[in-house]
């Protein structure tokens, strides 16, 4: 057994484990760590299958994007609607192990039983290595042969994203948010809570004081006496001077 | 019509039930939390990071100051005030000494009153820079709070001068001030109006235009004028929703009727253009030290003399019999004002800071009620927070510029 | 050979790290120097001469601590997240090469611990798999300071990290690799502009997407004005409110190892690293370096914090297309500089 | 078995796949199930890689690739329905979305 098999396996079995974790876990977030750990170290079989560009995007897309965005999804939900916790159902638990023990089963047999057959290609590590490495022999033939398949992934992507903002945008206001602002706090003459006719947009210059132009491209008044702006308010936008 | 002899039905609008639904996070910011200016605890309903609910529950520091001002006599009331608003205590002195004067029908001689008003008003610039400082660190500007801090020395520098103490100065008296003006203060006053407009220039550099500064505070906690009328908001608060009251002019104390400034008014009313407001009265404080300093007679009695209510000056104590035996009476027994009631308000640093007294003849106030500004500006804070986002809560709790020593009394 | 290799590479990261860790450590105290000149104040000068002990007195202070666990805590993850924080954050300094081949005792030592092909791309996914030190720790507190923290940075970084991977893309299409070692390479030629003769530093071929990864990198580590996920005057101390001792201590060494790291890895990938005028080596990426780090600092001292919807507008709304029309425009460059419009 | 071959992949990815379709049977959580989804996704990529390794083809990563952007916009618009089932119905119980059907 050579070393690169026994790391192999290692790496395997801590993917195999952290896999476990996922339907074992009671809480979704402890099933996105076993997830994540599982996800890891794939990422680091591909590095031993010569696959580095891969290994890193599956780092950055899986482990750094799309669990990353379940664990955030997972600690927006309220733990009360966590169903898990209100109990499980035996008997599917008991079917669902036993068909995939069952399948495990056929399907290692069938794996152990034929070997691999196909025909070997070009890219051998030497052929990569006069490329220029993985990252580019992967770009030649990514933007050569599927140069098509990548466009509509590109549009696949743009689709997706557009159909997440769509399903994801929240309602204009929750109700409690639009309650919570009609609501009149103390006063009848609340303006947010009855139909107040709507301040005038420009006052007068003020009749003893001046305007400053105070900063941010907000105008002050500087009043001198106490009569002005009293019953009419300085308020509202100032005419255009 | 209301039937006044029913209890007055309390209700509790749906936006205070107290169970939030799924999708709600109730937050407690407070009593311990670094940016609610002390001990007041904000309970929060969000929904994501918008406020659907604030409920400001106060009386973390209630020390029953009314209380105990039934309970003192009016002279030894005074330390009390200053542990109301800790950080502009003089002007709390201030509020209390005019209303007992008042009360007794007695005025402090002119050049006290000169100096009363040129303490109240570096009083009001310092309380301003405690405010703009923590203002600006609590939306994270971490660099003015001690540019402020450092300038807020000088004043204090000043107080320690003229009273010994910095921070809690129970500075003025019934009467005007029993200790002389130390000779070199005035020039330290001018000293600090000389330099106090390069340090405005320098906060204004660090924030008016800063992009960031005017992102979080343009168009927040928007109070509309009626609104502020409505919630009794007084000082920056009103002013900025351009709402010109400003007791110095609307019913002017002191002398500042002969005094020459003009009261900003802001016309948006949201958090920037209280900042504004806010910076625009230091500068005009500053006027109105140097027009005092200008004005005020360079000797002359500092304390109202030939009253039962004021206690004699030490050297008339010293040397005659009438005087020994008064001061005897005024500090064994008090002095007891005629029996009524009187309310007199000052423009504090925060607003109108009203002290309401009636008197029944005897050495010791029957009811005292302080009307703190920051208690009557702090109810608005639920209305400014509704649709918010969580980050301009401790925006809006700085722009009330609450402390908390007043608030709950 | 391959055995020799590793070893030579073990040696030089062993090296690297502590250098970074004692580095990391001088990086608290001078912040908090030069935070405290800008603001007219002292700063640590009580330990040590200039307070040069400050940050081991600190150091010890912390270890010294109670380790708390909070009674709702998920505990497991809550012992874990801030070792993975504090674990991830420097391995991204294995790819920055910090000078040109040692010759010693026979051997040579390339003064990097791994030259990886894809070295750009690896430090990126260390970055996206740095949040989860975050996010775990915030949700596993069982606070709910920690837990707007830990959200809040997880849409910052996820975020930022989109503004920050596509702002390479035009230095990686300038220089047609993803090792650093070849984007170092090409930028130690020079660029002849007419009578002037200049580096070849992308800083100069790529202005807009410095500006771009700068702001991004800040984001990035969560730096003021983008500290939201730690706002202090807000959340308390977002994602790290309930922890205490050595776990607060592992967050804070983070944070400030990806400082380090992330100011090397821009000195390297636009400044040119080590190469400089006179000399080039490594003390050129350390003055570089100490540049983006003192900017750092600036920004803490000078800006306010931004709100959060201000901050995802600003990444989704400024920056993206902003890095998007860098791409397209480097990219038509490189075209037609290969004849190929 | 000494040497590694594509077998190897081939069996670690049979059993990703089989753990992750156990998961999906038996969990009702919607999150965890999209998890088991995108682990048997995941199982899928390691068969390809292992025999882009065995055969030198580069073809296998390249699909491999293309798995995982499918894998990331079906992320997108997987979540984003969660988000907008919750908001709606305020569960994430796979066996109380009954509606989805209808």
């Amino acid at each position: 057994m050579t070393v690169q098999v026994l790391v192999f396996w290692l790496l395997a079995l801590v993917a195999i484990l952290g896999a476990l974790g996922v339907v074992a876990a009671r809480n979704p977030i402890h099933s996105a760590i076993g997830l994540v750990l599982s996800f890891l170290n794939v990422a680091a079989i591909y590095l031993i299958a010569r696959a580095e560009f891969l290994a890193v995007v599956q780092v950055i897309v899986y482990a750094g994007a799309v669990i990353v965005l379940v664990v955030f999804v997972t600690m927006l939900v309220h733990p009360d609607d966590l169903p898990e916790f209100h109990g499980r159902r035996p008997l599917r638990i008991a079917t669902g192990l036993v068909l995939g023990l069952a399948l495990l089963a056929e399907v290692s047999a069938a794996i152990l039983a034929h070997g691999l057959r196909g025909t070997p290609g070009p890219w051998t590590d030497d052929t990569i290595a006069a490329v220029g490495g993985n990252t580019r022999a992967l770009g030649q033939v990514l933007y050569s042969d599927f140069m098509l398949a990548i466009q509509l992934t590109a549009l696949l992507l743009l689709a997706a994203t557009i159909g997440a903002i769509a399903l994801a945008r929240p309602e204009a206001v929750s109700e409690r948010l639009a309650a919570a602002r009609r609501v009149m706090t103390i006063s009848l003459a609340h303006p947010r809570g009855l139909d107040q006719p709507a301040l005038p947009a420009a006052l007068p210059e003020p009749q003893n004081g001046r305007v400053k132009e105070a900063g941010g491209g907000r105008p002050i008044v500087l009043a001198r006496t106490a009569d002005e702006f009293t019953e009419q308010p300085a308020w509202g936008e100032w005419r255009a001077r | 019509m209301i039937d006044f002899s029913q209890p007055t039905p309390v209700i509790l609008s749906e936006v205070r039930q107290i169970s939030p639904t799924r999708r709600e996070l109730v937050l407690n910011m407070g009593p311990q939390h670094p940016s609610t200016h002390g001990v007041l605890r904000v309970r929060l309903t969000l929904e994501g990071e918008t406020v659907i609910a604030c409920d400001p529950v106060i009386g973390y520091l209630h020390r029953g100051v009314e209380k105990l001002g039934e309970s003192h006599r009016y002279a030894q009331f005074v330390p009390w005030t200053d542990r109301t608003d800790y950080v502009a205590a003089p002007s709390n002195n201030l509020g209390y000494v005019l209303a007992v004067e008042k009360l007794c029908g007695i005025q402090a001689p002119e050049r006290a009153q000169y100096w009363r008003m040129i303490m109240a008003e570096l009083t009001r610039i310092a309380s301003h820079l405690v405010w703009l400082g923590t203002h600006a660190l609590d939306i994270g500007a971490l660099s003015v709070s001690l540019y402020t801090f450092r300038d807020r020395e000088l004043i204090l520098d000043i107080f320690e001068k003229f009273c010994g103490a910095r921070l809690t100065t129970n500075m003025m008296e019934i009467g005007g001030f029993s200790r002389e003006i130390p000779p070199d203060l005035p020039e330290m006053v001018r000293e600090f109006c000389r330099y106090f407009p390069k340090a405005i220039r320098q906060y204004e550099d660090l924030l008016t235009e800063n992009p960031i500064w005017l992102a979080r505070t343009k168009g927040v906690g928007v109070i509309e004028p009626e609104v502020a009328i409505n919630y009794g908001l007084t000082g920056a608060c009103l002013r900025g929703s351009g709402v010109n009251y400003d007791v110095r002019k609307a019913m002017p104390y002191l002398l500042y009727d002969r005094i020459d400034f003009e009261v900003p008014l802001g016309t948006h009313g949201d958090v920037y253009d209280r900042y504004l407001v806010r910076i625009e009265e230091m500068r005009q404080s500053i006027r109105i030290i140097e027009q005092c300093l200008d004005q005020v007679p360079t000797d002359g009695p500092l304390m109202a003399y030939e009253s039962q209510y004021v206690i004699p000056p030490h050297k008339n104590v010293m040397t005659t019999a009438e005087d020994m035996q008064r001061h005897f009476i005024w500090v064994i027994k008090g002095f007891s004002p005629p029996k009524g009631e009187v309310y007199h308000a000052v423009e504090h640093s925060k607003g109108e800071l009203g002290y309401y007294i009636v008197s029944d003849g005897s050495p010791i106030p029957y009811r005292l009620r302080i009307r703190s500004p920051d208690f009557v500006n702090l109810q608005s804070l639920p209305y400014m927070a509704q649709g918010a986002m969580l980050a301009d809560i401790v925006a809006l709790i700085g722009t009330i510029d609450i402390v908390l020593g007043s608030v709950d009394r | 050979m391959e055995w020799q290799r590793l070893i030579v590479s073990y040696i030089v990261g062993f090296v690297l790290l502590n250098v970074l860790l004692g580095l990391m450590a001088y990086m608290t105290w001078f912040e908090r120097r030069v935070l405290a000149r800008m603001q007219h104040r002292v700063g640590p000068n009580r330990t040590g001469p200039f307070g040069l002990l400050q940050p081991i007195a600190d150091g010890i202070k912390l270890l010294a601590k109670e380790d708390i666990v909070p009674a709702n805590a998920d505990r497991l993850v809550f012992l874990v997240a801030p070792l993975l924080s504090f674990a991830l954050a420097p391995l991204g300094a294995a790819v920055i090469p910090f000078g040109d081949t040692l010759h010693l005792f026979g051997i040579d030592i390339p003064l990097l611990v791994a030259d990886i092909n894809v070295a750009v791309l690896y430090v990126l996914a260390l970055g996206s798999v740095g949040v989860y030190g975050i996010i775990l720790g915030g949700y596993a507190s069982g606070n709910r300071y920690s837990l707007l923290g830990a959200l809040r940075s997880t849409a910052q970084v996820i975020s930022y990290e989109l503004v920050l991977g596509l702002s390479l893309v035009g230095v990686l299409i300038l220089s047609g690799s993803l090792s650093l070692q070849d984007i170092l390479r090409e930028q130690q030629r020079s660029l002849v502009l007419g009578p002037l003769t200049l580096p070849n530093w992308y800083i100069l071929s790529q202005p807009l997407a410095f500006a771009l990864f700068l702001i991004a990198a800040v984001a990035e580590t969560n730096r003021a004005p983008f500290d939201l996920p730690e706002a202090e005057t807000e959340l308390v101390a977002g994602y790290f409110t309930e922890y205490s001792g050595f776990r607060f201590s592992f967050y804070f060494l983070a944070e400030y190892i990806n400082m380090i790291v992330v100011s090397l890895l821009a000195a390297t990938l636009f400044l040119g690293g080590i190469d400089g005028p006179i000399a080039d080596g490594v003390w050129w990426l350390a003055i570089k370096a100490l540049f983006f780090l003192f900017f750092y600092v600036w920004l803490r001292a000078t800006l306010p914090r931004f709100r959060y919807d201000q901050l995802m507008g600003l990444a989704w709304k400024v920056l993206l297309p902003l890095a998007l029309l860098n791409i397209a425009l480097t990219g038509l460059v490189r075209l037609w500089g290969i004849g190929a419009l | 078995m000494t040497e590694l071959s594509a077998t190897h992949f081939l069996l670690l990815s049979a059993a990703l796949f089989i753990i992750g379709m156990v998961g999906v049977l038996t969990r009702r959580n919607v999150l965890v199930i999209f998890m088991c989804i995108e682990l048997m996704l995941n199982a899928v990529n390691v068969s390809l890689i292992g025999f882009a390794w065995e055969l030198h083809q580069l073809t296998g990563q390249i699909f491999a690739l293309f798995v995982i952007a499918v894998a990331a916009a079906e992320a997108v618009v997987g979540l984003g329905i969660v988000m907008a089932l919750t908001r709606r119905t305020d569960t994430v119980d796979i066996d109380e979305l009954r509606q989805l059907r209808e």
